[in-house]
């Protein structure tokens, strides 16, 4: 199989994948979403009545005001088509459509920068930001990891080595956030070097809010260096350690090629497909960890606003990040495997 | 009672045909993608075996020969049904291995045995040396009680010598050699007392020091119980020290087949030809000259097999015919078959 | 195919195994840290009572302890030394008689050598009288030898209704009359009138003469003197309780909400071992079936099986767990099992490689052609051989498991009725315990934290270096 | 003139089991002739190899011995001056697995062009010229520079990693078990390759099998190896036509024939010994039938038999 056909069918695989996700998303949310609907619906429509006094001079009897309301309700409800279940067709085929669209529809509560409603904005004004943070953070690790670790592979058993790999596992264990905690005790508290809190406090149509935003940056960056690149050094070294047992390497080494070259040549090109999916992987994984790490540091990406509509359930606005990470991540695995195929000549998957 | 009366009876009846393999065929589709599906590719064969005959006799040793990926294995696989074919039938002892269900199959598979390539990977490594001999007569249900079962499972280690058996029957394989490994290899699959044992390439992963011993050991047991083999090589050193009757495959098709002496001695098809001139031999004047190497290239993949003869593209006595049609398989001598345009005029 | 054929033979035995697995330095540590974990989750199962975790989230239960208070230790390490937070329960008891009239002396002697002065004292007492109501008189002795009554009071009548009435009496620094009586003192010793308006008592009754703003603590021993007067003969003093408010409590100090953290730290490792192993467990079983399942049988149930598990490795777990959590509950058993719906999918993708690895080795086949049922191939032949993996799998997913946890915890979504770790760090963040610097409210968790998963990182990785030829040195 | 004199070579594996004398003791002398070195699996065939190049993969070390090329002891040079002037610029090797032996990210011409860019400093086109004589001469058509190892057949693949060894023009190559995993008419034809080699271009090799015969195809001289050590060496003529050891005589009369007459095959009993823990003695005694008590407790002399070398009990005094 060729790797043009090799892409179609993982496109068509990635689509696949979307729907399903979405779908096990409403599943999920729908009965919830459906009661706080209706009950919304009820009390708007009970003071839009009780507002109107013409309306309520119509009515003598309490009765018949109560029956009006109650039809008025119905009414409603079926015009959204709350009455059939979440999983109806026909509902479940709005949704879908609506998600395909991109239309996200209105926000409950929560509300953009600029006082906007639609979940779209909401969201597109958020996601940059976790994009700036946590892309950068994830380069830079890769960068560092990827140097670090050809370097201790190449050492393999030696000090710098063994220390290396216990940062790296020791690194791991500890939460994110809860490094972000010791950090801003250290460089917020103690030192004062960075602000505590990651959100600037000026406006974000202030000319100056994207340098304020930079400098707010760095602690959170500093801390998701400080505990990721570790672990992306083991894991560089583990796949390096395992390319450098192979024969072609002591092949190499035979016929006079360098050592550096036979590093980053021979043995960092093999070990390059993993890697490659890894960093892939990684940098659309970190949206999804986003959310405990931005409420830590308080930094206005989509985590934290993931982590506010989760607070006053705002239902669509959590579909709609769902359904936003979800293509990311799946739009970053397609990435991944096209980068596969540029460097594993042998990609040929049946 | 039954399993132990049968090794009479094949012993009184030496020469009778024991399996019949008529017009035997499978080819696997490949796997197509989602996506070819959609674009309607037609779907591709690797011709793994197509349309083969032979018959194996009582108490022979048979010999299915030739390169790596021409279908032996696959030839194996189906006789002991462990794959279905698409056409064809494989009787064994009168009945039709192909349309056997349940019980019926599982006496099959207790009459008729294997033996693997790979010493290492053939037995449980986490069983013992009896838990593994032990096994088939589970499944099997054979005998009641601990005791009788112990004693078939000692009777098994002695005839392949390995002995003393208190010090062989609590190993594990990983404690044993090659040779002896695959010696238990043979008592487990002597265990069920079998009429048929399928021997793919018993020999060919082991020392050479060691190789003579199993071949040895299958010989004898031959003797004894009036076992048959079908032995599967790549070999034709080894095929022509054990072997009786001997078929040459090459891509999917037997190209020759008759007496192992006389194919090995007088071999008519050219492809024959070119794997016996390739046979090396320890004789330190072959160093002055170069072998002879009748036929070029490598074998095509299974998938793209040439029209006509499908040796046609590396043959060097290639006629136009032999582009165009297919050779029939025909007696060339009095139990000689061959399958070439070259003899058929 | 050769390596996990190696790999199993050398695993026949669980000695085998473990002579190999004890030359890992990092495998004995991580053995050590378990046992000591456990160690710690056994004594705060058998020390603390279950009614103290129980009451974790009611902040009642918490009133007697400090605020935001340092842990102990703090004072080897610093140059002015802080009061710690005392809760005294055991005084000196007299009782002395004269006709109808019974006194009851409670007498606490403490030495109050620190730097800084005391946050309050409170007097708590249970007295149980069926008379008139007893009288009851506080004072202090402090260590210059000045007495200071702080309170002469009458307890309120016993109700008509009862035959004895059990009173439970506070006092607090901050009453008003201990304020007036203080502000007596101090404006006889420095000669001018103060309003008790502008009084904290413990700044005057521990404060080195002469008594001006700037006044250092006065060290020595102090001595409050409860005395009460009964007028029946069975009247009793049941029990009493003095807590001198301090600045530091315990070995790990409070929270803001004043609960213990040493309780929060010691019931959060069985809590987390809870929920690392059993998620572990569940996910690696649920896995490893799963896979031997899909990889044993193949084709198209095979297809079919993987489809499933790609979706769910593309659903953003954290998200999920969130709205898990909210539309179904937070029980405990709930989040092991939203843990483990996310955790299983990679050990089938594991696991199904190593069934079709094991597939393909000639053992499988030579016992399915000797007339195995599949069935039987799958439970003693391919199973046996996943289990090392398994134990190691399990082992290393502990430490995701936990960290998990503790990140719902964070966001508050862990179980309500538990004191966890994650949740203590949750209240922290909550009341800005980092940009506050309260240290001793976030460390220690996330140490726990780290440590609990270190063990098992630990453990795994010594076990998987025994079980992956590749990584071993020879 | 190509005189390659290896003496006392002993290389041992410092396991964390123990010290696997893989190579003990082993001294030959080749002489513009090509040699065979026969020996069963895991008998330091390959181990043998990869110290003439020095390349033994740690925890393996040479422990003594010399290996005199030229006059030049290569075991006491540095590692810079071995790698300039005699890896792969003297002696080259062919591994095992071809398979295994390319990169599989880089097409084939990039891989062969490599000793040619670092060792003369060719640049990448020049090197790739000289590439594509180099293919010729293996019989591969030039256009497989571009090619990636998976596009190629077993044998094709073969013939890169022989081009690859001969790119420098060596004087000595290492050829290790070059046919495996090759088909029988696949075999033949590199057999063939090396034979032409061979005559033409006047290169030594050393061949490393357990195949007796293939050995007899090649070899000039021919050395047995069993257990980490040399048991017998001389000319081939006298090595297969009147062998003196008793291991050799029973390898030879283990081989099954496909001409001739039928002969019963025989087997040496038991298998190669443990090289962390070989038996005292004669590493062969207990496998074999002609065992005198000596063999159990010193290891024999080497002893001089004509143009042979034995070392074995029974022809020492």
């Amino acid at each position: 199989m060729g790797v043009s056909k090799f892409l179609i069918s993982r496109a068509l695989n990635m689509v696949l994948v979307l729907f399903a996700t979405i779908f096990i998303t409403i599943a999920i949310v729908g009965p919830t979403m459906d009661t706080i609907l209706k009950r919304s619906i009820e009390i708007e429509v009970k003071a839009s009545i009780l507002q109107s006094k013409e309306v309520m001079i119509a009515f003598k009897d309490p009765k018949d005001l109560e029956n009006y309301i109650q039809l008025q309700v119905r009414n409603a409800i079926e015009s959204l088509g709350l009455n059939e279940p979440w999983y109806s067709p026909r509902r479940l085929w709005t949704v879908i459509w609506k998600l395909i669209t991109l239309d996200l529809g209105q926000s409950y509560y929560l509300r953009s920068y600029s006082g906007s409603g639609n979940v779209r904005e909401i969201i597109l004004e958020a996601l940059p930001r976790t994009i700036l943070l946590f892309t950068t953070a994830t380069i830079l690790n890769s960068i560092i990891g990827i140097l670090l670790g050809v370097i201790i592979a190449r050492k393999s058993g030696s000090i710098i080595d063994k220390f290396a790999s216990t940062f790296a596992v020791v690194s791991n264990s500890f939460p994110l956030w809860w490094v972000g905690m010791i950090m801003i005790i250290i460089f917020a508290y103690t030192f004062k070097l960075f602000p505590a809190r990651a959100t600037p406090l000026i406006p974000p149509s202030d000319p100056n809010y994207p340098l304020a935003l930079i400098h707010h940056m760095i602690l959170p960056l500093i801390t998701l260096i400080l505990i990721g690149f570790g672990g992306w050094t083991y894991v560089v070294r583990n796949i390096m350690i395992g390319v450098l047992q192979e024969d072609y390497i002591t092949v190499a080494v035979a016929k006079g090629t360098p050592e550096r070259k036979i590093l980053y040549g021979h043995a960092l090109r093999s070990a390059a497909p993993p890697i490659i999916t890894m960093i892939a992987l990684s940098s659309s994984g970190s949206l999804g960890g986003a959310i405990i790490t931005e409420a830590v540091f308080d930094w206005p990406g989509i985590g934290r606003l993931y982590w506010n509509a989760v607070s006053v359930l705002d239902i669509p606005v959590i579909i709609g990040l769902t359904y936003i990470t979800t293509i990311v991540f799946l739009i970053s695995v397609f990435i991944a495997d096209i980068l596969y195929s540029v460097f594993d000549p042998r990609v040929k998957v049946g | 009672m039954l399993w132990y009366l049968a090794g009479c009876i094949v012993s009184n009846s030496l020469g009778s045909i024991l399996l019949s393999v008529k017009g035997l065929r499978k080819w696997f589709p490949i796997r197509r993608g989602f996506l070819d599906f959609i674009t309607m590719q037609p779907i591709r064969y690797i011709k793994a075996v197509d349309k083969i005959d032979f018959n194996i006799k009582k108490g022979e040793v048979f010999v299915l020969a030739g390169e790596s990926g021409c279908g032996k294995t696959t030839t194996a696989r189906l006789i002991l049904r462990s794959i279905e074919p698409d056409e064809g039938s494989v009787i064994f002892n009168g009945m039709n291995v192909c349309n056997l269900r349940g019980e019926e199959l599982k006496r099959f598979r207790r009459l008729v045995q294997t033996v693997f390539q790979d010493p290492y990977s053939s037995l449980n490594p986490r069983l013992s040396v009896f838990d593994i001999l032990l096994e088939p007569l589970i499944i099997h249900n054979i005998r009641e009680t601990n005791s009788e079962r112990k004693e078939i499972v000692y009777k098994a280690m002695e005839e392949v010598k390995l002995t003393p058996i208190e010090n062989f029957e609590h190993r594990y394989p990983h404690m044993l050699s090659g040779g002896q490994r695959q010696r238990l290899a043979i008592a487990r699959s002597l265990i069920l007392k079998p009429k048929l044992i399928i021997a793919d390439e018993p020999v060919s992963m082991l020392d050479l020091s060691i190789r003579a011993e199993i071949l040895d050991l299958m010989i004898s047991l031959r003797d004894k119980y009036g076992i048959t083999y079908l032995y599967i090589t790549h070999d034709l050193s080894t095929a022509r020290y054990i072997g009786d009757t001997i078929a040459i495959m090459y891509l999917g098709k037997i190209v020759e087949m008759g007496i192992c002496e006389e194919v090995l001695s007088n071999p008519l098809h050219p492809y024959t030809q070119a794997l016996i001139d390739a046979v090396l031999e320890p004789n330190p004047n072959n160093r002055f000259k170069e072998k002879k190497v009748r036929i070029i290239g490598e074998i095509p993949s299974p998938i793209d097999i040439p029209n006509g003869c499908r040796l046609n593209p590396r043959c060097p006595y290639v006629m136009e015919k032999c582009k165009l049609i297919e050779p029939p398989f025909i007696e060339f001598k009095p139990s000689h078959y061959v399958a070439c345009h070259l003899l058929i005029d | 195919m050769g390596e996990i054929y190696n790999l199993i033979g050398l695993l026949s035995s669980f000695k085998a195994f473990w002579d190999e697995y004890k030359r890992y330095k990092i495998g004995i540590l991580g053995i050590f840290l378990l046992i000591i974990l456990i160690i710690i989750s056994i004594s705060a199962v058998i020390l603390i009572p279950i009614d103290t975790f129980k009451q974790w989230h009611n902040p009642a239960y918490w009133t007697r302890y400090p605020k935001a208070a340092l842990p102990s230790w703090i004072n080897y390490f610093t140059n002015t030394k802080l009061p710690e937070h005392l809760i005294l329960k055991e005084p000196l008891v007299m009782k002395s008689e004269s006709g109808v009239i019974q006194i009851f002396n409670h007498i606490y002697t403490i030495q109050f050598n620190y730097d800084t002065f005391p946050d309050d004292f409170i007097f708590n007492y249970l007295i149980k009288y069926k008379g008139s109501p007893p009288l009851f008189e506080l004072s202090i002795i402090r260590p210059d030898g000045d007495r200071l009554l702080l309170i002469i009071t009458t307890l309120p009548p016993k109700p008509f209704n009862l035959e004895a009435y059990t009173f439970n009496g506070s006092i607090y620094s901050t009453d008003r009359v201990i304020r007036s009586n203080v502000a007596h003192y101090l404006s006889e010793r420095i000669g001018e009138s103060i309003s008790i308006m502008d009084i904290a008592p413990q700044f005057v009754i521990f404060s080195e003469k002469p008594f001006k703003l700037d006044s250092k603590v006065l060290k020595g021993t102090y001595t409050f003197n409860a005395t009460f007067y009964t007028f029946d003969k069975d009247d009793q003093l049941l029990t009493s309780e003095l807590i001198i408010g301090g600045k530091v409590f315990g070995i790990l100090g409070t929270d803001e909400l004043r609960r213990d953290l040493l309780i929060g730290i010691l019931w959060g490792t069985p809590v987390a071992l809870f929920i690392g192993l059993s998620v572990a467990t569940l996910a690696v079983f649920v896995g490893i079936v799963y896979g031997i399942v899909s990889g044993y049988y193949g084709k198209r149930l095979d297809e079919i099986m993987m489809r499933i598990n790609d979706i769910i490795y593309s659903l953003p777990a954290l998200p999920f767990l969130i709205i898990l959590a909210i539309s179904f509950g937070r029980n405990i058993l709930l989040v092991v099992l939203y843990l483990t719906v996310f955790g299983w999918v990679g050990i089938a993708k594991v696991a199904r490689s190593m069934a079709l690895q094991i597939k393909t080795l000639a053992y499988i086949e030579a016992i399915e052609l000797i007339g195995a049922s599949k069935w039987r191939v799958m439970l003693k032949h391919i199973m046996p051989q996943i289990t090392p993996y398994a134990l190691a799998s399990i082992a290393l997913s502990v430490p995701s498991a936990i960290l998990a946890e503790a990140g719902l915890s964070f966001l508050g979504l862990g179980d309500p009725t538990l004191p966890t770790w994650g949740q203590i760090l949750h209240d922290a963040q909550l009341y800005g315990a980092a940009a506050r610097g309260l240290w001793w409210w976030i460390i220690p968790p996330g140490v726990m934290i780290a440590i609990t998963g270190l063990t098992f990182v630990f453990i795994g990785i010594a076990m998987d270096t025994v079980l992956n030829p590749r990584m071993r040195k020879i | 003139m190509v005189d390659l004199k290896v003496e006392n070579l002993t290389t041992y594996f410092f396991t964390r089991r123990g010290v696997v004398k893989a190579v003990d003791n082993v001294s030959f002398n080749l002489k513009d002739e090509s040699w065979g070195i026969a020996g069963e699996s895991g008998c330091g065939k390959t181990t043998l190899g990869l110290s003439l190049l020095r390349l033994i993969p740690p925890p393996g070390r040479i422990v003594k011995g010399s290996i005199i090329l030229g006059g030049e002891d290569l075991l006491a040079m540095d590692e810079q001056t071995f790698k300039n002037k005699i890896r792969w610029r003297k002696i080259s090797m062919i591994f095992q697995s071809a398979m295994n032996a390319l990169n599989p990210v880089y097409p084939i011409g990039y891989q062969l062009a490599e000793p040619l860019i670092y060792h003369y400093g060719f640049s990448k086109n020049e090197a790739l010229n000289l590439v594509k004589d180099a293919l010729k001469e293996v019989k591969l058509n030039p256009s497989l520079i571009y090619r990636y190892p998976h596009e190629l057949s077993g044998g094709m693949k073969q013939r890169v990693v022989i081009a690859m060894a001969l790119i420098l023009k060596p004087e000595i190559v290492i050829a290790d078990e070059p046919t495996t995993a090759l088909d029988l008419i696949v075999q033949s034809q590199i057999i063939n390759l090396i034979k032409r080699l061979k005559w033409e271009s006047k290169i030594s090799f050393i061949l490393m099998t357990h195949d007796l015969s293939m050995i007899s195809e090649i070899a000039d001289k021919v050395a047995i190896m069993y257990a980490g050590k040399l048991v017998e060496l001389g000319p081939s003529e006298q090595l297969y036509n009147d062998p003196k050891h008793p291991y050799t005589q029973s390898l030879l009369a283990a081989i099954p024939r496909l001409r001739g007459e039928k002969k019963k095959l025989i087997f040496i009993p038991g298998s190669p010994p443990d090289l962390i823990d070989p038996p005292l003695g004669c590493r062969f005694h207990p496998r074999c039938t002609h065992a005198l008590p000596i063999c159990k407790e010193k290891e024999p002399p080497i002893t001089h038999l004509n143009d042979a070398m034995v070392s074995c009990w029974l022809y020492s005094e």
